[in-house]
């Protein structure tokens, strides 16, 4: 592996960015896209390469570029750190970002912002790779708000919608609210480590967890559960925890093909790759893993609700990654990183799917999202209906299925585990399966099955979408399938060697893989398991629900108004930040400059010093009469108070 | 015999001051200023200051004053409003000068200039010559105050006159204004209707 | 090649003579435009010779040069660079450059002495900068609030002379107590040399009171909280390049003299008072970043935006004592001391460049009111994704240079104190919180009335100069280096200095 | 023989009915100017008493001055006073506040 290997992928979506985004206009719309995919393809075909060199030659690579910047001591560089989890990541974010390349071509086609929207997802596959790549938090953090700026862009790319332009700003400032826990974090991390480099940071953590800070005079902190919780912080804003949760579901407003890449796929992962990239620092705070466990834990169980209740097909998909979101986080909190990073592979390849198979159904139905204005659609789009099946049964973790793998090997880990807060966490994500496929097949039998309840524009008929929106969805369900085998290395095995550090005491995977014998007998094992069933029943539910008893949930809505109600307002989040931060800071801002800067320091302070001259001068000028003989008058009483001086 | 002519133009003096302020019409008050200048000179003449004396009658009733009467009589002032506050003011203005003449006279009275504590002078020699005195000081040790002084003078002059002068319209030509000039700026020639003809044909 | 020549004099008084002839030539002199660009970029290409021959190995002072001046009282006509000042002048210099460009077209009322005013003002902010005597650098400090009160004065808003007079009172009140500090300095060291006043040794109460002093004369320029009031208003009544210059020059002056003058003379003052400029530098990132939020002017939004960055300034200048108490590491101090300069330069460049995006708007549509705008990107994208890229770069994006200053000095505090950098770093939330809010009432949305809809995108002209900002400003953002390695010696010669008692 | 207090206090009188009369010739410009010439001949009598009594011509060199400053004076202000009538009619005090603040 050279440096330049690595340049040419982080660079190349980059420089296709840039032909595309800044001389859209000179070379076209053809030309803007041949060269966003050529950048991205070649960053896929190099990635596979790296990981090749990786997996099977079993190099992995640790270099400068160049240096940032010093002071004193301290040396900030930019370089690449490339091992399995890396060289995973690489290929999972260039393959998505492939195939919604493609995608976009036929999505995007009538746009305006078609070249624009080109760069904006080329940027982003360069910024997400640097994430990846970063061998130092510096550099991490510039990746983390580089995809944070293209999230941005994006939610907002139509930007004459006003809900879009809403998202986008809500979107930046709740990550930034993580970033801002992530900066801290870092900044501790350089305090005590004295770098930033991974490999020097990772080798000092033994030392730094025996540290303790005192934030409040008299307690005394675990430095590491300090650090890790901030730099939790950062993740649960990337990663939508709850609750940072809230600009996720708002971020559907941006065009379908993002939200399967970065909403869905790639950038809100970004936190579970982080976390799992600082396992050696993370292992030395059990508090740290509890708070992870817990947060994953209410975000897979309380976001799955909400996906019951949404009719915005995009929305339903965007709650059901905050769930699996979820999952991966609860996989972390128990240490079960690689199952947390496995799930998140899994998850990207179907989600990925679900939101492409989404889009393609936007298409058809002339960009009308509401599911209740959908049905039937299977003998229409058959090629969307196959795909989107098998990416809803990956989903549930239908056995056999790449979701299943991942989702069973989180709970089995969360079952094992013993840290404190883990036995609510099996819970949900137990009851999680159930609400899972629930939500998923309500969507799946709305859309694809029952009657056609959609418009049909006086007699044009849906149809199925073109080959560059029906390919991707193809190649995208081909590893929703398959992706699952890999189970046997990636979680049980030792494909991630060093890259992920686990204690022997937390060990959860490792028990397991003590009775891993092979992908049959798991999936076998799989369909005795109360997961499987509780999936099963799920899928049936919504069967009756949907397509037997089609007036049913709207009875169900009538009798738990008080439910539906808290759901709709998604448990008041929205309402209560609108009001409280948004409304809150807003009327600070109006008292601190009313009352501090203009009344206090400037009509106080500073104008009244002013008006205390003018005051002091007017009273003064009285004696500056210009009457001659006043001041004649004045000069003799002084001459005369003079002489009386002398006489006296 | 000195003392008697001292208490003469003294007397005359005051009273002549006394006019001065108290008087309505300004001609008389400069008048009186006159004579106020004349028996001073008187007095200083008894001071052995001769020079100073003729200065005294030359320039200050030569030039000063008569500068004062011109522009007293030159000015068409109503006297009436100048008045006002005469009467008001006059226990005001006298008590002052009482105050002060009280303290002055304590200061500067008998008790500490008196002829016991300052002697009479030795009457200067014959041939003693006070304006040739005063000549061999003013031109070697105050030469340079001298000469500001001189400056002083020159620059009043010309502000008196530039403050003074009124813009006139100049009477001079500009030739090169008339030569420039052309026949169409002088005259406008107008294209009438004939009108006569039409009367002559009606 | 560089050194032979008396290249500081020359960066002084080829603007300052530039100007006069500039204004010499007269109003209706089509040469007023170029004549004044071609000194400024001539200025710029010498400083640009400063920092090529520029040793950065070194603290001592660099081009020095020394004439007598006024000998009665020994002062000298002393001139030098160190790391700290040189970067500021080539800053002044491109900052000048800029302004006559931004001024080219917009500027149509008495040209002539408009650009004569920025050229010798920067002459006068070079030679503010690269004083090494105590009385130059005053008279320049005061000299260079001239040309910015009739700048403001003369080509301002409507409320102008309000805000020039608030201005010159502020800044007036500041530097009286920076006179007599100076002047009790001479007393006791018996020169007016800022290098013997780094020397002299002072009692805690003498330190105490210079350093009050000092922080009075430079707290009213950086502006730190609660003497800031002054800024807005005269941003707002400012023309464009009075605020570029304003935001981008001016304010450095404040941190530069706290580099210069409070922390090398009373360093153990600074130490016993850092508690004092820590409290106000964070006061000023939260509560301006608040009042930020609030506002409806754009100009003065940005204008907030900017006390709330140079809060980072000050704050990093301070937080070393507390990091040499806390020593973990020991390169935090570096950190915090580069970490201001780096945001004092990006800050340079990105309130520049805000200011000639709110001019640009200005220019067409003659007003700052936020709500009268709306959708402006439909008309102008160009401007658009300049404005959005300066707008992150405010917000402290990585890989723009905002990062820079703000993510080092961060770092620093954490190691001085938790809190500090917990409420420095809430200016992550609060700063993207007001710009971009900002950019989304601005330029996102649909078409808001008829006078967006008529907006004509940026010419060439205005592109150029936006171009030229962005480049560097993602150029610092990617690789800050070179602008930090010039001041490493300077810096470790700072540290050596205030960690010494002069008790 | 005449004391030297004498002359004083003739100075000292004539002085203090200058004074007098500026108090009550408060509005007549023009008197107000001789006034200030009488208060200045009382101040050259004092000088060349003083001169005379202490034998030093040093002080008739000063009242030489003196006179020399109230020749110019007296005619700049007499100048003064001839435009200010010339634009405004009138020379009362009382309107001449023009400066005031």
């Amino acid at each position: 592996m050279t440096e330049n290997l690595l340049l040419t992928i982080a660079f190349a979506p980059l420089v296709g960015s840039i032909i595309a985004g800044l001389f859209g206009k000179q070379v076209g719309k053809v030309w803007s896209h041949r060269a966003a995919i050529a950048g991205v393809a070649t960053a896929f075909v190099l990635s596979v390469w790296v990981l090749k060199l990786v997996a099977v030659d079993g190099q992995t690579y640790n270099e400068q570029v160049y240096q940032w910047l010093q002071a004193g001591s301290l040396s900030l560089e930019i370089g690449f750190m490339v091992d399995a989890l890396t060289a995973m990541m690489m290929v999972v974010v260039t393959f998505v970002s492939l195939m919604v390349h493609i995608y976009t071509i036929g999505y995007m086609q009538e746009d305006n912002g078609y070249a624009r929207f080109f760069s904006y997802i080329s940027l982003f596959t360069f910024a997400m790779l640097m994430l990846v790549m970063a061998n130092n938090f510096m550099q991490l953090f510039f990746g983390w708000e580089a995809v944070g700026l293209v999230s941005y862009l994006l939610i907002g790319f139509w930007y004459k919608k006003p809900t879009a332009i809403y998202a986008n700003l809500k979107a930046f400032l709740v990550n930034r609210v993580g970033d801002f826990g992530f900066l801290l974090g870092i900044s501790g991390v350089l305090m005590y480590a004295g770098s930033l480099d991974y490999v020097e940071v990772f080798a000092q953590a033994p030392a730094i967890s025996e540290k303790t800070i005192a934030i409040f005079s008299g307690h005394d902190w675990s430095v590491m559960s300090l650090i890790c919780i901030l730099l939790f912080i950062g993740a649960m804003g990337k990663s939508a925890q709850v609750p940072l949760h809230v600009w996720l579901p708002d971020s559907m407003e941006g065009p379908t093909p993002i939200s399967a890449l970065i909403h869905a796929a790639t950038m809100v992962t970004a936190g579970i790759f982080m976390v799992t990239r600082m396992s050696p620092l993370f292992e030395f705070s059990e508090t740290a893993l509890s708070f992870i466990l817990v947060i994953g834990a209410i975000t897979a169980l309380f976001m799955g609700f909400l996906g019951l209740i949404q009719n915005d097909i995009k929305r339903v998909i965007a709650y059901s990654t905050l769930s699996q979101l979820g999952y991966m986080t609860v996989a972390l909190g128990a240490s079960a990183y690689a199952a947390g990073v496995f799930h998140l592979m899994t998850h990207a390849f179907f989600k990925a799917l679900l939101f492409l198979g989404a889009g393609s159904v936007i298409i058809a139905m002339h960009h009308e999202q509401d599911i209740r204005k959908m049905g039937g659609l299977k003998k229409y789009m058959p090629i969307t209906y196959w795909t989107g099946l098998i990416g809803s049964l990956a989903l549930i973790g239908f056995p056999g299925l790449a979701g299943f793998f991942s989702k069973d090997s989180i709970i089995e880990a969360v079952h094992a585990s013993n840290l404190p807060g883990s036995g609510f966490a099996y819970f949900a994500v137990i009851v999680g399966v159930f609400i899972t496929a629930l939500y998923s097949f309500r969507l799946f039998f709305l859309v694809f099955h029952g009657k056609e309840r959609f418009d049909t524009h006086g007699g044009h008929l849906p149809h199925e979408s073109p080959a560059v929106v029906t390919v991707p969805l193809i190649l995208l369900a081909i590893p929703s399938v398959i992706a699952g085998y890999l189970i046997g290395s990636m979680v049980f095995g030792d494909f991630f060697g060093n890259a992920i550090i686990v204690h022997a005491d937390h060990d959860v995977l490792a028990h397991h893989a003590e009775s891993y014998h092979g992908v049959i007998g798991f999936v076998l094992h799989g369909l005795t398991a109360l997961p499987f069933w509780l999936a099963m029943a799920g899928v049936a539910t919504a069967y009756y629900l949907y397509l037997v008893k089609p007036e049913l949930p709207a009875k169900i809505q009538q009798r738990f108004q008080w439910l539906h109600r808290l759901l709709d307002n998604k448990y008041g989040f929205d309402d209560f930040n609108q009001i409280v931060f948004a409304g809150g800071s807003r009327k600070i801002g109006q008292l601190l400059w009313k009352v501090g800067d203009q009344t206090i320091i400037d009509g106080a302070v500073v104008n009244g010093t002013a008006k205390t001259v003018g005051l002091a001068s007017k009273l003064v000028r009285h004696v500056q009469s210009g009457y001659l003989y006043h001041y004649a008058f004045a000069m003799i009483i002084g001459l005369w108070l003079l002489l009386t001086y002398f006489v006296v | 015999m000195e003392q008697i002519v001292f208490y003469c133009f003294a007397s005359i003096l005051l009273f002549a001051g006394a006019m001065v302020v108290t008087v309505r019409n300004p001609v008389r008050a400069a008048l009186f200023l006159i004579l106020a200048f004349f028996t001073s000179a008187g007095i200083w003449l008894l001071l052995e200051a001769e020079f100073l004396a003729m200065t005294l009658v030359l320039v200050y009733v030569g030039a000063v004053m008569v500068l004062f009467l011109f522009v007293v009589m030159m000015l068409d002032i109503d006297l009436a409003p100048l008045e006002e506050g005469f009467a008001k003011y006059l226990p005001l203005g006298i008590f002052v000068a009482a105050l002060i003449t009280i303290e002055m006279i304590a200061v500067l009275g008998a008790s500490h200039f008196g002829l016991d504590i300052v002697s009479a002078p030795i009457p200067h020699p014959e041939g003693y010559s006070n304006t040739k005195e005063i000549g061999l000081l003013l031109y070697t040790v105050y030469v340079y105050p001298f000469e500001i002084a001189s400056v002083i003078l020159t620059v009043a002059i010309v502000a008196a006159i530039t403050l003074t002068l009124r813009e006139k319209k100049s009477k001079s030509q500009n030739i090169s204004e008339q030569i420039k000039v052309k026949a169409k700026d002088r005259v406008r020639i107008v294209k009438m209707e004939s009108v006569k003809k039409q009367e002559a044909e009606s | 090649m560089f050194t032979d020549l008396p290249l500081l004099s020359l960066l002084i008084w080829l603007p300052v003579f530039g100007g006069i002839a500039v204004l010499v030539n007269g109003d209706n002199n089509p040469w007023a435009r170029p004549l004044a660009l071609l000194i400024s970029v001539a200025t710029l290409l010498l400083s640009i010779g400063l920092y090529i021959g520029f040793d950065n190995a070194t603290a001592q002072m660099q081009f020095t040069e020394q004439a007598s001046w006024i000998s009665a009282f020994d002062i000298n006509y002393s001139l030098g660079v160190d790391g700290f000042s040189m970067p500021l002048i080539i800053l002044t210099a491109f900052s000048t450059v800029i302004v006559v460009i931004a001024g080219w077209e917009v500027i149509q009322d008495r040209v002539s002495q408009y650009m004569a005013a920025f050229l010798i003002m920067a002459g006068l902010m070079i030679a503010v900068f690269s004083a090494l005597d105590a009385i130059l650098f005053y008279v320049f400090f005061e000299a260079m609030l001239i040309p910015l009160f009739l700048v403001i004065g003369i080509w301002g808003g409507p409320n102008r002379v309000y805000a020039t007079i608030k201005f010159f009172l502020y800044t007036l009140f500041g530097s009286v107590f920076l006179l007599l500090a100076l002047l009790y300095l001479h007393h006791v060291s018996g020169s007016f040399s800022i290098l013997d006043f780094h020397k002299v040794g002072l009692s805690m109460q003498e330190q105490i009171y210079l350093f009050l002093a000092f922080l009075i004369a430079f707290a009213v320029k950086v502006p730190m909280w609660p003497v800031h009031t002054w800024l807005p208003d005269a941003h707002v009544e400012a023309p464009t390049g009075g605020s570029v210059i304003l935001a981008a020059i001016t304010l450095k002056i404040g941190g530069y003299g706290f580099l210069r003058f409070a922390l090398p003379i009373t360093p153990d003052a600074s130490m016993a008072l850092d508690w004092l400029i820590i409290s106000l530098s964070l006061t000023a990132v939260v509560y301006i970043g608040f009042v930020a939020l609030v506002q409806s002017d754009l100009k003065k939004l940005i204008a907030y935006s900017s006390i709330a960055h140079m809060g980072f300034v000050t704050l990093g200048l301070f937080i070393v004592f507390r990091i040499f108490a806390n020593s973990a590491t020991g390169s935090g101090a570096e950190l915090a001391i580069e970490g201001a300069m780096v945001q004092m330069i990006s800050h340079g460049f990105i309130a520049a460049a805000m200011f000639l995006c709110v001019g640009v708007l200005y220019d067409r549509m003659h007003t700052r009111e936020i709500s009268a705008y709306g959708g402006v990107i439909n008309t102008m994208p160009k401007f658009a994704g300049f404005a959005v890229f300066f707008a992150m770069a405010n917000a402290g994006l990585p890989g723009t240079s905002g990062f820079v200053g703000e993510f080092m000095v961060i770092l620093a505090a954490f190691q001085a104190n938790f809190w500090f950098a917990f409420l420095a770093a809430t200016t992550l939330i609060l700063g993207a919180a007001y710009t971009l809010w900002m950019v989304k009432r601005v330029l996102f949305g649909d078409v808001a009335n008829d006078d967006v809809a008529k907006l004509t995108d940026i010419n060439r002209r205005e592109f150029l100069m936006l171009a030229v900002l962005a480049v560097i400003v993602l150029a610092i953002g990617i690789w800050p280096a070179p602008v930090t390695d010039v001041m490493h010696a300077t810096v470790e010669h700072l540290l050596t200095q205030i960690s010494q008692s002069k008790l | 023989m005449i004391a030297l207090s004498d002359f004083l206090i003739l100075g000292a009188l004539l002085f203090s009915l200058s004074v007098a009369g500026i108090f009550i010739n408060r509005k007549n410009i023009i008197i107000l100017l001789m006034c200030i010439e009488l208060m200045l001949l009382a101040v050259n009598l004092n000088f060349i008493a003083f001169s005379h009594y202490s034998g030093d011509i040093a002080g008739q060199v000063f009242v030489f001055f003196i006179l020399t400053v109230a020749a110019a004076e007296a005619a700049i202000g007499l100048a003064i006073l001839v435009v200010l009538f010339r634009n405004k009619h009138t020379i009362n005090v009382a309107e001449l506040n023009k400066l005031k603040g």
